[in-house]
């Protein structure tokens, strides 16, 4: 069989880095990740592979490890773990009570963190993201400019920021053009 | 006095704004000196220089009115270089920067020689509406003459003619306590928020806080100064976390559930700004409480020739003086009906400017200010009205009288200071969707019941008494009053509004000055029937200048009340829209302009298409290669070359952009049926079929392959542009009509890079790169799925075919995409395969009589009309659209139906959406009965084909038919809609 | 009634026109009407203006609740075209086209119609397609529409951004050259000031809250803040408050509301000639006699009786103006504003007779309305006078929605792939 | 740009994340290819548009993904009610309740 190098994934913005004086943006590694949909019950259950519960709270998420599970609707979760591949995550076997689908290579993600990092979202963003209304471990699907993303703030001051692949390098451009102003 | 040009009007040790290094800048090209923190206009003002434009209609000449954002003659053209020029400039607003060069604007050949100003001359004809009575006859001189003559004549400044090179930016931003305006209202209530441990906005549009603190010198707060209460309040905000100071920041307009939008300028004041340093920033602000202080605007009194260069709100002369050290003039008389006026005058006076007359207006006023202007000898007239002025390009003499005629008198004067009294700023009050409520004793608009969470204080509350407005600020922010030692604070006592004297009937007496609207005008107006203020606003152009009524309204509103003999409040308020001031277009674009005005799309595949010399075509967001021309090839040649590759060897072709929607779940089956003409309950695992969706109306909403990959799921694919919209119409279905069923739905299209290979060693190229998978005819025949790997990467690989040829489509994972296609090509290249782009594609599978949706189909094409019948599951019960295919006109005989057509000359390529008619003879409108939805030519068969909806299309295969072009007719005879190889049989290859 | 010309007007400059008369009556009501039209915007002026003039219906009320001229008529972009794909769009739009290029000269008042040209924009394959398509039905239809490069769509429109590296680049534009701009508030007043002349009794303020109808079924009059008033014959012509109104006869309407804003930026010298449209990148723009430059694009997407619109729709609005003309990003937003457009299923209007003998309708214009008042009034005056459609909008029932013979532009123009 | 609380995400949320999606409570009856052509009509095209009280449905797109429904003023555009799809339709009596 013939073999084509595919032992690295790439996406059109794989490597990419800034850095100033208030924030650093840079383009997270590849991922594994699962869009998750299930009843409760098939949430719970998946939890117990996963070993790890998956948050049932609106917008929050939860993490172990590699392993974050991010709450996006009532019967959604995303999935995302930065280490194991995808083959480690997924359910072996198809459930009445749950869908598993696997969606690593439908986004990319970018890590954005420093002091300007909330200033430099809520240049496109319109939610509020300070800390008392987006605190840490924080998940939601919103807007950033014309493109739908994944928010998840990770710590004080960085969040992760999943965008669909496709949309990655308008996102990157639009994260640049925050990052200018994200001193103020 | 200095020489003239010398800054010989700056009033040494006077002004708060300005500081000691001197700047210079030029104006209509003249060089002229300033301070530092001066205005243009306080600038061009302590040069002794008045006149600073031209009006729009009669182009009188015209100076400064006021020294904030009302005003509405001094608008310059103010250029940084040839694509950083801005029209409009009001120079009471820009700050001087050194080398800042400004323009005056609608004059030819010089402000000081204005042909325009003929129209001055001719002023009696240019009454209000005048051009709506005449330029009628003869109609075609309204082309040739009338309306290039008025077209010429439109504008003030100078439209910028290249892109603007500066960066704009956005912030959202949320606060529990927004507060418009930062003067004495704004700090204090600031000051006392921040107690609250609230987040607290504060703007405010000028450069430094402190509102009229800044142009009053005489107040006493706690002992301090005004401006010294401003920076002291300033600085304690500025020290704290939970404050934000936004200067140069105006509160533009009101939006719904407290939002305020604020555009902040940010190097306009700049000599040399950085050259990334951001121009403008927009705000959006979400509050939990607007406080609104934007304090109120001053009025020019209403008098014939009260418009010379020279003339101005007393309050600007006030501001001039002390926030600029600036004297507006060595000889001023002051026209008011109130007394803030007073002040301005004894402030003048106070620095040895000669104050020869107050002409007063009221019969009555307060001893205490008789007797300060008689102690500075100032004369005061009561009961009396200026009459008029004179001079040509600045006053040089006023003419007043008792209000009766009697002792008219004319002095020399080189200013003239008036004051009508304030109007109470209610734009962003009014812009919440609030009610201005009429306030009979003051004769003044204020803000009524609020409908969002917001509040006015200070002057635009129509409170004027500080130790009031310090008593508001503590109440809107839930505070306990705080106690103050206000001494020396001004009196606001008196006002009017309208004209004085007889001036609605006699000579000009300006009310809106940019637009040269006189009482006389309004007169005009009420006498023609327009009886509401909108009508009077309109047939007038009153309030509607740049500076949107700030000056204009109320007084133009008393006019006509006066005239209709109606209350004010009958006669109506105007409503004020956004923005509070005019704002660049900039500022609300934002970010969003070059690559970040819409995201660009591409597939994992598309940079080895751009290295490969392919040309782009855009389809909705995403980018597609259209085809991939050779060295000499156009791109006609290029197509051809595809295609026939395709056909006789084979081709490799980026399905990337398809729409893909995993469809899952134990009622996955049920679900599709629904949403599908189609039945789904006999497909098995491991087959593929053709599906066609449709709205509840029976039009085809979408179109596309589906892979059953086990009993639970289903590989959904849609158009390119298609599936966001399916996804949410799924979606719709799903959540709310069949909410019972257990599926889910997940867009998968980015998830997968996807490969098409076609042609008849398709499967020559991929066999040895597929692993897990027996793709021989037999055992994976046409319509197949099977999951797979593909050069090692986990891949979902379909037997299918819109060329018409042995065909697969390899879905691999994204990151993979490139790699996998590069394996690819390197097994295709060699065999003589090509790659092809979407105009092949969409050759191909014409021939093949394959529709594309939204191209052989519109929204109101049902599956019938496009001859798919058959993928109509007549038997099921329900499905989305069924119902509406059953309405008379669906169902009607003789729609129009997706047909072949046969150029009579096989060379002619037939123009898509070339119209149909079956007898071209007849005359213009000529009836049609279709049109070509896709026309080529075709390479492989020597000829040109199309498809076309015609009316009763399929009763008419083999008849003649004609498309009307504008220099000929084509003829045509219709067929069947399959070209080539009909039995279909190259697919099973 | 003065008539209103340069040397009429050159007297009255002697006098300080103070010979002018009011453009129309202010009456209070009379106790009935043959005719009451509800709504005193373009259309429904105009239709009182035709039904006096053309079919010599004697006695005519408008009844408006604010001021005439004050809702859609006095907050639209202007524009005027006449290509429309389909048969009975192009037959109502062109008839209003024809009617507009000689409107000035038959109301005696100059609404300063300007032919300046209409340009609709290409900016990719579908667009062009759907471009040579109403091109070709236009010509067989009598309509003017032609091709243009994107060079020449340059030559035509200076400011025009036509690199080939923009987002959405330009691949060419359909120009309709009799199309153009006109003077709103004119219209209304000048079919105002006529109608008035011939007798159609003008009254503001005076707000429809009821429709009376007989036992048998027909329409009697009209309750109004002013009082009863009666009618053999009622015409709605309300824009966006039509399903308000009829409402009040017991007839439910196929239409939504939205609020639809407009801008206007200060004014500048000519700059730009024509009037320019796309519909990929969505926006409109033109240039006012006064200098500003005339802006619009598409509505919220919620229902609103509200005349505001959100800050992100004119943010998207200026984005488009941006992207195909960058030089203008430094010009200032001067003022915006919003109205209430009535849009059917089919985005084309209703003209037509009702379920309710003396009820007649004529709404849903979309945002849209305004190129087609003349020929809208004409129709509909025809519609009411004689009790049956005209030909030219004999297609614009309400009973296309139950039968499925709609007439859908937009459809028509499908964006899929 | 409106604020509106998602009865999902049980927050307010920025208008940026919806999409409108009509008028609610519009019932798809089982028996579709059974209704008359009225029926179809009031069905599919027929709408209230109420100056006044709207019964609507949004969808979270940008967000849980949901469509839920919504009462809202026309003229004021503020929001009197959220509540989940397929909960029943306030009664005239509750709506009457919200508009105090």
């Amino acid at each position: 069989m013939a073999k084509a190098n595919v032992a690295t994934r790439d996406n059109p913005t794989s490597g990419n880095r800034l850095a100033n004086a208030s924030v650093s943006i840079e383009s997270a590694p590849p991922a594994s990740r699962i869009s998750f949909r299930a009843t409760p019950k098939g949430a719970k259950d998946f939890g117990k592979t996963l070993d790890l519960d998956l948050p049932v709270k609106p917008g929050q998420s939860t993490s172990k490890s590699t392993l974050s599970a991010l709450w996006i609707g009532p019967d959604e979760w995303l999935i995302i773990d930065t280490k194991n591949p995808i083959d480690k995550l997924m359910p072996r076997r198809e459930n009445a009570n749950f869908c598993a689908t696997d969606i690593s290579h439908r986004n990319v993600a970018f890590i954005v963190s420093g002091n300007g990092a909330e200033n430099t979202l809520c240049a496109s963003c319109p939610r509020d993201l300070s800390l008392s209304a987006f605190p840490v471990g924080s998940a939601s699907r919103t807007i950033f400019g014309k493109a739908e993303v994944v928010l998840l703030r990770t710590g004080k001051t960085s969040f992760r920021l999943e965008c669909w692949r496709s949309f990655s390098p308008y996102v990157w451009d639009l994260l640049v053009d925050g990052a200018h102003d994200a001193h103020i | 006095m200095k020489p003239s040009g010398q800054q010989q009007f700056r009033v040494p040790g006077r002004g708060s704004r300005i500081g000691a290094r001197s700047v210079s800048f030029s104006f209509d090209g003249k060089a002229y000196e300033a301070l530092e923190g001066d205005t243009l206009a306080s600038a061009l003002l302590a040069n002794g220089v008045h006149l600073m434009g031209r009006s729009f209609k009669y182009h009188r000449p015209r100076g400064v009115l006021a020294a904030g954002v009302e005003e509405s003659n001094a608008l310059m053209q103010i250029s940084r270089d040839s694509a950083r020029t801005t029209p409009n400039v009001r120079a009471s607003v820009q700050e001087v920067y050194d080398g800042l060069q400004a323009q005056s604007q609608n004059r030819f050949p010089t402000l000081n020689f204005d042909i325009g100003g003929i129209n001055n001359l001719l002023s009696p004809f240019f009454a209000a509406g005048f051009y709506y009575k005449t330029f009628k006859w003869p109609a075609a001189a309204w082309d040739k003459i009338y309306e290039p003559f008025i077209r010429r004549a439109a504008g003030l400044g100078q439209a910028p003619a290249e892109e603007d090179p500066d960066r704009y930016s956005n912030r959202f931003a949320h606060c529990d306590v927004l507060i418009i305006g930062g003067g004495a209202a704004g700090l204090m209530a600031a000051k006392l928020a921040t107690r609250k441990k609230q987040s607290i906005i504060i703007c405010d549009e000028n450069p430094q806080f402190g509102g009229w603190l800044l142009s009053d010198t005489d107040i006493r707060i706690d002992g301090k100064s005004g401006p010294d209460w401003a920076a002291e309040a300033v600085a304690e905000l500025a020290a704290m976390d939970n404050v934000r100071l936004l200067n140069r920041t105006t509160g533009i307009g009101y939006f719904q559930q407290n939002m305020m939008v604020l555009n902040q300028r940010i190097t306009e004041h700049q000599s040399k700004p950085a050259p990334d340093e951001t121009r403008e920033r927009m705000w959006q602000v979400r509050a939990g409480k607007i406080i609104i202080a934007q304090g109120a605007i001053e009025r020019h009194m209403v008098f014939p020739d009260n418009d010379r260069p020279g003339i101005m709100q007393a309050s600007a002369a006030q501001s001039f003086l002390n926030k600029y050290g600036v004297a507006v003039g060595s000889q001023i008389a002051v026209y008011t009906a109130c007394d803030t006026a007073y002040a301005a005058a004894f402030d003048l006076a106070e620095e040895g400017v000669n104050i020869p007359i107050i002409v007063e207006h009221r019969t009555d006023i307060a001893d205490d200010l008789l007797a300060q202007a008689n102690e500075l000898g100032i004369r005061v007239i009561t009961g009396a009205v200026v009459e008029g002025t004179g001079g040509k390009l600045r006053i040089n003499s006023v003419t007043f009288a008792k209000q009766n005629g009697n002792d008219r008198e004319t002095i020399d004067v080189d200013a003239l200071i008036t004051s009508a009294g304030w109007t109470p700023s209610l734009h962003l009050y009014s812009q919440s969707r609030g009610k201005p409520q009429w306030d009979e004793d003051t004769q003044r608009f204020l803000p009524g019941e609020s409908p969002q969470e917001c509040v006015s204080i200070g002057a635009c509350n129509g409170t004027d008494d500080l130790a009031d407005i310090f008593a508001e600020a503590a109440k809107c922010t839930g505070s306990r009053a705080t106690k103050h030692v206000i001494e020396d604070d001004v009196s606001t006592m008196g006002g009017l509004i309208g004209a004085t004297g007889s001036s609605a009937d006699k000579g000009k007496a300006f009310v809106d000055f940019q637009n040269d609207v006189t009482a006389k005008d309004i007169a005009l107006a009420v006498r023609e029937g327009m009886h509401s203020i909108e009508h009077v606003k309109r047939y007038t152009t009153n309030g509607m200048a740049t500076d949107q009524g700030k000056l204009s309204n109320m007084h133009g509103l008393a006019i006509a009340s006066k005239l209709l003999k109606k209350p004010i409040p009958a006669v109506g308020l105007t409503t004020f829209r956004p923005p509070y001031t005019p704002t660049t277009f900039g500022s609300f674009v934002g970010h969003s302009r070059g690559n970040l005005f819409d995201p660009t799309r591409q597939t994992p595949i598309h940079a080895w298409a751009d290295e490969n010399g392919a040309e782009f075509e855009p389809v909705s967001q995403w980018q597609r290669a259209w085809y991939f021309p050779r060295s000499g090839e156009d791109m006609h040649q290029a197509v051809d070359r595809e295609c026939q590759t395709v056909r006789s060897v084979a081709g490799v072709f980026d399905a990337s952009t398809l729409g893909k929607i995993e469809v899952v779940g134990p009622d996955a089956a049920a679900f599709m049926n629904i949403i599908y003409t189609n039945g789904w309950d006999k497909l098995k695992p491991g087959r593929a079929k053709y599906g066609i969706m449709c709205r509840e109306d029976g039009f085809i909403y979408d179109d596309g392959v589906v892979g059953k990959l086990s009993n639970n799921r289903f590989h959904v694919t849609t158009t390119t542009g298609g599936a966001p919209r399916v996804l949410n119409h799924m979606e719709d279905y799903l959540q709310t009509e069949f909410p019972e069923m257990r599926v889910w739905l997940t867009s998968t299209s980015e998830q997968w890079a996807t490969i098409a290979v076609q042609g008849p060693k398709a499967r020559e190229i991929i066999e040895p790169l597929v692993n897990g998978a027996d793709i021989s005819n037999e055992k994976f025949p046409h319509m197949s799925v099977v999951e797979c790997k593909v050069c090692g990467v986990a891949a979902r690989l379909f037997r299918i075919s819109f060329t018409g040829e042995l065909g697969f489509e390899i879905n691999v994972p994204a990151d993979h995409g490139r790699a996998v296609w590069e394996a690819v090509w390197a097994r295709a290249e060699p065999l003589g395969a090509c790659a092809y782009g979407t105009e092949a594609m969409h050759v191909m599978r014409a021939e093949k009589g394959y529709i594309i949706v939204g191209q052989d189909t519109d929204g109101t094409v049902t599956p019938y009309d496009a001859g798919l019948s058959w993928a109509i599951a007549k038997a099921k019960p329900d499905f989305v659209g069924k119902r509406g295919l059953q309405r008379p006109d669906l169902m009607s005989e003789g729609r129009r139906q997706l047909v072949g057509l046969a150029t009579k000359d096989p060379s002619k390529v037939l123009e898509e959406g070339a119209q149909i008619v079956a007898d071209p003879t007849r005359p213009i409108p000529m009836k049609m009965i279709g049109f070509v939805t896709s026309s080529y030519w075709s390479g492989t068969l020597g000829k040109s084909i199309a498809l076309a909806l015609i009316e009763d299309g399929n009763n008419l295969i083999g008849k003649s038919l004609y498309a009307p072009m504008a220099d000929e007719v084509i003829e045509v005879e219709v067929t069947g809609t399959v070209f080539y190889d009909t039995k279909g049989e190259r697919l099973h290859g | 009634m003065r008539n209103f010309n340069a040397l009429n007007l050159a007297r009255e400059a002697l006098r300080g026109h103070k010979g002018w008369g009011q453009q129309w009556r202010n009456p209070e009501p009379k106790k009935s009407y043959d005719v009451i039209i509800v709504g005193a915007g373009g259309h429904g002026l105009g239709t009182a203006y035709y039904l006096a003039k053309e079919h010599g219906v004697k006695n005519i009320a408008v009844l408006e609740k604010g001021w005439l001229g004050g809702g859609n008529t006095g907050r639209n972009t202007t524009i005027i075209r006449s290509n429309y794909l389909y048969d009975e769009s192009a037959g109502l739009y062109n008839h209003a086209l024809n009617l507009w290029e000689n409107l000035s000269q038959e109301l005696n008042y100059n609404v300063m119609f300007s032919q300046r040209g209409v340009m609709m924009l290409a900016h990719n394959v579908h667009d062009v397609q759907s471009a040579q398509r109403h091109i070709h039905a236009n010509r067989l239809n009598g309509v003017d529409n032609e091709w243009l490069t994107p060079q020449q769509a340059k030559d035509y429109c200076p400011p025009l951004n036509i690199s080939k590296s923009s987002r959405y680049p330009v691949m060419g534009a359909a120009l309709q050259r009799r199309g153009g701009v006109a003077r709103h508030d004119a219209v209304a007043w000048g079919y105002a000031r006529q109608a008035s002349a011939m007798g159609v009794d003008i009254i503001q303020n005076c707000e429809v809250t009821g429709i009376n109808r007989a036992t048998s079924g027909e329409v009697t009059g009209v309750e109004t803040t002013k009082g009863p008033i009666g009618a053999k014959q009622v015409g709605i012509v309300a824009a966006g408050h039509t399903s308000v109104l009829m409402e009040m006869a017991g007839v439910q309407m196929p239409l939504e509301s939205y609020p639809l804003q407009a801008l206007v930026s200060e004014p500048v010298k000519p700059v730009f000639p024509c009037v320019a449209m796309s519909n990929a990148v969505h926006a409109y723009i033109s240039q006012s006699d006064k200098g500003e430059l005339v802006i619009g694009a598409g509505t919220d997407s919620y229902l609103s009786y509200s005349q505001t619109g959100s800050m992100h729709i004119l943010q998207h609005t200026l984005d488009a103006i941006i992207e195909l003309y960058p030089m203008f990003n430094r010009m200032k937003m001067l003022r915006t504003w919003g109205g209430i457009v009535d849009v059917t299923p089919d985005r084309s209007p209703i003209l037509a007779k009702t379920p309710v003998k003396g009820l007649y309708v004529n709404c849903g214009w979309g945002t849209g309305g305004f190129k087609a008042t003349p020929g809208s009034a004409n129709v509909f005056a025809h519609t009411i006078a004689k009790d049956e459609p005209h030909s030219i909008n004999a297609g614009f029932t309400l009973e296309r929605f139950r039968n499925g013979r709609l007439i859908d532009e937009a459809a028509a123009a499908a964006v899929a792939h | 740009m409106l604020v509106i609380h998602c009865p999902y995400c049980q927050a307010d949320r920025p208008e940026l994340e919806f999409a409108n999606a009509g008028e609610a409570h519009i019932v798809r009856p089982d028996n579709m290819a059974e209704m008359t052509d009225a029926e179809f009509e009031k069905m599919f095209f027929v709408r209230q548009n109420p100056k006044g009280v709207n019964l609507e449905r949004w969808r979270h797109i940008h967000g849980c993904g949901r469509f839920f429904n919504a009462i809202r003023h026309t003229v004021s555009d503020k929001f009197l009610k959220v509540y989940k799809a397929g909960e029943s339709r306030p009664s005239d009596a509750e709506i009457a309740e919200l508009m105090k």
